[in-house]
């Protein structure tokens, strides 16, 4: 037995006898996740056991090295520790911008005490991070923030205002985009920032999307200094620490194409009935199973990109390819569910509805293509940088 | 008849368009949500309406009606699409009026009269299943004494927590998918047996479920004939569907007038977005399908103004494109608008929400599709 | 009975008798069509006579005055006539570039000598045109045109290329754009010009299409030498000529959307087969319903397009509207053909599929969203002209 | 297993892209069709196929063969694509190959060796009607004497006017749609009875019609079990599907690849077109769906090879998205490229031709959607 198989069968004896029960089905919806933090309410025993128990073994974030609280373990080991928890249906322990994003920026451009500072608390899930982003009037413009940090000594002042903050009502600490030159090119002026979202002059202000739900903040900064030390890379230079993680991002997104999720034609088929043998919509059907193809293929195209990007075969724009396909697909999803519900699916308050689960969560899909670097945006960074075409 | 409105109907959107935006825009719709309407209509608008000869656009003149046909009734849905107008007009003054006029009768006319004058509020109780499915009918009334007995639950029912009285489609004979033995009566919704739920919607329009359960009806009650109430059924339902594709033209080139105006508004890049060609050809695509929607909605309200009988393939393309091509123009202007599309701040969202419900009422895109492939024997 | 119900008897008692019964159905193909001309070999007898009597009624050009050979017809009239012929099956007498597109441009811009030369001619069939616009690299940037005009005193000398010259090498004459200032803005130098093909110096060279058919041809001027009183309109303001007659090229490209030809849903029954009454193909069943409808709603469209020209309600740049819808949607319509006949639609060469009538009818409406302006082209146009977006 | 190809793989696709660019490139498609080839291949070429161990890809390596799998196939068939080439490899090397090792026995096995040498060419007579609908066959073989009598037509023959030997489906037993009771024959093609039409297709690559008129057949003519070849046809198909899937993902990438070259050629307007944001996007959008369309078909050969049983799904997909992107391709490279691309002088048209032709070739997109709805019971 080769040690990758030994690897599985003991992690797949480890899972089956350390996940809860409770945690091996899916999330009703994102507040049935866990998300860590200083104010973190457990929902429940078992999502608290799972965090803690996952966390001491590292595989919140298992291929971040031991030292600041990873697994330590190899990129094959980490494939494997999915498809097992996939396999047993097993949540994931802790959702987290830190995880999915500043972790991996910072283990690229962080100093030793940055590292040794923020991973650990991310990895056991005790800080939970925002990212401090877009602003009005720059949407996918990004480096056209307006956002200053002087210099002030020994510390920097920050004033502005940044929008689509996720969640920065329930965050701990933010990272955050910041001008440093106002005399620079846009791209070159720009530096990364750390701060602790208590500090004095930040203050959020949640906005009302259409599908009722308040994930997004407006935040705003008046006066607030924060320390020099949580400069992460070099002066200026932050515009490379903000590229390497909108890659993270996107992978994140654009992951969403898969979905999980009953399959549509279950879903089709309860709501429509079926006629002979085949869903009674014919038309809804040949969308459904044109869906499905795509969908079926996708899921093989992030696998495949998973394998290029290890075998370093991808090349490093790959992931708008992700992005752009995932989200579109996950948006042509949730117009099928839609369309198999019928008027059953436009109710909005409902207990029958689940207080309006599906229009919500249809809703919410079409910010998947313009958050994290809109659809256009996606398609513009492939014209220019994989097909290398001109003016792109 | 030229594909163009007359000189009469343009005036008469001038002036439908000058009501609507002024008593009844988007804020109005916003103020019912907001406030937890319980009509979630402003019966004070309709009494207007009403005075302007809307109420009874349909309603011949000798009942206080306008006598006006459906490309007037269309010219007043579009304004409402453009103002998503929470409003009675189609339950009322399309569906209710429709079926008054054509069964006929001596009560018929005074329910015209009274409805034409704003007094009287109508819901179609129709669908069964959560997908349009008109065939399928198994709400049953059973032969008592002199009328019936009344059974059975209906759902997505416009206006059916308002409505006066209500248009209940039932089955007096045969199994759920025959087409004999549908009878068409008019219910009390305060009769014993009646219970109404509002359901609160996406778009914040009006709908509800209905159940009966063994509400005594009155023979009078019968609107047109016993048994074969089916072609009044498909009357009733192709002047909505005609009136619906109205609606959601008025709603898809209000959303789209609203995006090709940011499009000239909001920078990035250094640039007006408008000035980006990928948006260009999408905008312009997008104009296409808007102009190819309009002339078969137009083309369906006067087929159905001057030769009936031919009309029903003109509806179904008529919803068929209107609901296609109002999906587009919603999806683009979210798109378009970026994250600013994407919060409740601005009203672009509400126009997506609308054209979602109204793409259901009465059979979407595919549906129609399929009654095409149908009609034409593949 | 008003005095356009009394026309309309009136006319469906002559095309009644008048009309020959083998002109009473529709044309085989492109070269089963009347096209006239001094070399013109007509294909029986009836599409001779049937040309004749309409010529000699002015029907040919039923819009046209009088004098110039028309009908002299109004609007309304002609209206009528074409729904009559339509009702009756009646083929067009006459297929000509010199109807569809120089007449109405020599009306507008020509002056009196040219139109009595011209227009009479054109009505009777006696003469073909060609048009000269494309060249070699210009394609859709149709005003950076090279062939020139040089001032010889009694004459102009035309040297250059032309390209996509519909059947040049049948024609008789030529209406072709030249540079008759090569100094000026590239809109603003350039001349309307009319020539004899026969005048020495032109020479026409057929293009191989992917069809397998040649309807284009390359045309060459070398020395060509053209009588002054063949320029149109004024020196130099060729351009304006050469707009006002694409827009006439557009509603006729547009209008083969609506292609007549067999109804799909029956060349796929035919071809596949029925099962519980629907074809037995379900995907392509929802897709030539889908097809159905846009199809069914663009004639309505066209008819509309119609009225709003009239009554003055169009935009002057709506006729790319057509143009863009129209051609999509003949592609779409030929692609569901071939996907109808399925291996059958594949043959090329056999009796059996009229020599690959099928898959040549196909690939060419591949053509119909390039030529007289592309799709993109058209697009571009009613960004600019009709939504008014900046920098279109 | 990892879902890219291995060094081995890799390798091998170097050395098939240099054999096939170097000998039988667009030129020699357009030299065949030109000449008007009675062939439609060249014989000379496939020996070189063969000396490459090419013909015999998937044949046992103790029957002279190489001993790949689907995905080492895929690679050259990906060649292939690419430049257009006519090649008896999908006919002989996929569909007869497996034909002959899954049905076993002494006498496959000595096919298999011929095969491999380059010194037999075989065709799949399968389908009858003119959209591919494997269930249904209605060709007879009646049981006479030790053998067997053949009756029927089929259509759509790769390669059926030059094979040593036709692979022939018929039924023994049941009726046309039945799925018992169908044998998988091996029939001489110049045996009394059998006559051959070569039909000219769009794409000048070889295809046949063939009717067999009371054509005896032995008994020993049997490929697998009599009555019971449905899952050996199925076996034929899913590697020929897969195969074909690969042919459409080189045939587009090529397309797209001069496509995006064109781009950055050819100027209009005093810009290289490529610089055009609408034509950007648009090109970008195909390149996500050749990517998306590319990991299905390596995914599906690599299911061949390793878990066959399993593997329909991804088959189905496969062909379903390779017919999609395909047709996409070929569509955006003649528009893009203009009216150059409308003439037979440049190579585009011909893509499109051939991409058109493996369409239809075992299904199309949506025969393979279908089948996934299907399989997933809706």
């Amino acid at each position: 037995m080769t040690d990758l198989e030994t690897f599985r069968r003991e992690t797949r004896a480890w899972l089956e006898a350390n996940c809860p029960a409770e945690m091996r089905t899916p999330p009703d919806d994102e507040e049935d996740r866990c998300w860590g933090g200083r104010n973190w309410k457990f929902k429940n025993e078992a999502q608290k056991q799972w965090l803690e128990v996952m966390a001491a073994r590292g595989w919140t974030v298992p291929d971040w090295p031991k030292e600041f609280g990873g697994g330590g373990l190899s990129k094959d080991e980490t494939k494997i520790l999915r498809e097992e928890m996939r396999a047993m249906k097993c949540r994931s322990p802790l959702d987290s911008f830190g995880i999915w994003m500043l972790g991996p920026a910072l283990l690229k451009y962080g100093n030793e005490a940055q590292k040794k500072e923020h991973l650990p608390k991310i990895a056991r899930g005790e800080i939970r991070w925002c990212q401090g982003y877009s602003e009005p009037g720059a949407g996918s413009d990004l480096a056209s923030l307006q956002t200053k940090a002087e210099d002030k000594g020994d510390h920097y002042l920050v004033n502005g205002q940044k929008i689509w903050t996720s969640y920065a009502n329930y965050a701990d600490w933010i990272f955050c985009l910041v001008r440093t030159d106002p005399k620079a090119k846009k791209h070159e002026g720009i530096s990364f920032l750390l701060f602790d979202m208590a500090t004095p002059g930040v203050e959020t202000r949640p906005i009302l999307l259409i599908s009722g739900k308040s994930p997004f903040c407006e935040t705003f900064f008046t006066d607030v200094k924060v320390p020099k030390e949580n400069l992460v890379y070099t002066l200026n230079k932050g515009w490379d620490v903000a590229k390497y993680l909108l890659t993270h991002e996107r992978d994140m997104i654009g992951g969403m194409g898969l979905g999980g999720g009953r399959p549509l034609g279950q879903i089709a088929a309860q709501s429509i009935g079926v006629e002979n043998g085949t869903l009674a919509d014919p038309l809804l059907r040949a969308d459904i199973a044109e869906f499905d193809v795509d969908a079926f293929a996708f899921a093989l195209a992030m696998e495949r990109a998973g394998d290029m990007m290890k075998t370093k075969q991808a090349h490093p724009a790959y992931s708008s390819f992700l992005k752009y396909y995932g989200t579109e697909l996950n948006k042509r999803r949730h117009e099928l569910v839609m369309s198999s519900l019928g008027s059953d699916g436009l109710e909005w308050e409902s207990e029958r509805s689940a207080e309006g689960d599906a229009p919500r969560a249809w809703l919410r899909t079409k910010a998947n293509s313009i958050e994290g670097g809109t659809s256009e945006v996606q398609l513009n960074i492939i014209s220019k940088r994989i097909l290398e075409l001109p003016g792109a | 008849m030229a594909l163009v409105l007359t000189e009469e109907q343009s005036m008469l959107r001038d002036s439908a368009r000058g009501l609507v935006a002024d008593r009844a825009p988007i804020a109005h719709l916003r103020k019912l949500r907001d406030s937890r309407d319980a009509d979630g209509v402003s019966r004070e608008i309709w009494k207007e309406f009403a005075a302007m000869g809307f109420a009874g656009i349909l309603a011949p003149e000798d009942h206080g009606g306008s006598g006006l046909g459906h490309v007037e009734a269309g010219v007043v849905m579009e304004e409402i699409g453009r103002n998503l107008t929470p409003s009675p007009f189609l339950s009322t003054a399309i569906l209710g009026a429709t079926a008054l006029k054509r069964a006929g009768g001596v009560r018929s006319g005074d329910l015209l009269s009274k409805l034409s004058a704003g007094d009287l509020l109508l819901a179609l109780a129709l669908d069964e299943k959560p997908k349009h499915t008109p065939k399928h009918i198994e709400t049953k009334a059973a032969r008592s004494g002199n009328g019936f007995t009344l059974s059975g639950a209906k759902t997505f029912v416009v206006d059916g927590h308002i409505a006066d009285l209500l248009i209940v489609t039932a089955r007096t004979a045969g199994g759920a998918d025959d087409k004999d033995g549908v009878t068409v009566l008019l219910v009390d919704p305060k009769a014993k047996g009646v219970s109404i739920e509002r359901t609160i919607m996406v778009d914040a329009h009006n709908a509800a479920r209905i159940t009966f359960d063994n509400v005594a009806v009155d023979a009078d009650a019968v609107l047109g004939e016993i048994d074969a109430g089916a072609p009044l059924v498909e009357a009733i339902l192709d002047a909505g569907r005609a009136c619906v594709a109205s609606e959601l033209v008025g709603l898809s080139e209000e959303a789209f007038d609203r995006t090709v105006a940011y499009l000239k508004e909001r920078k990035q890049f250094g640039k007006v977005i408008g000035e980006f060609q990928g948006l260009q050809h999408r905008a312009s695509h997008l104009y296409c399908e808007l102009e190819v929607t309009r002339a078969a909605v137009l083309k369906a309200l006067q087929m159905l103004d001057t030769d009936a009988d031919k009309a029903r393939p003109y509806v179904a393309v008529a919803k068929a494109r209107a609901c296609g091509s109002a999906d587009l123009a919603v999806r683009e202007a979210v798109q378009m608008h970026g994250g600013n599309g994407m919060t409740d701040a601005i009203d672009i969202g509400l126009f997506m929400k609308r054209a979602r419900v109204c793409q259901e009422l009465f059979g979407d895109a595919r549906f129609h599709a399929n009654r095409i492939a149908k009609i034409r024997g593949y």
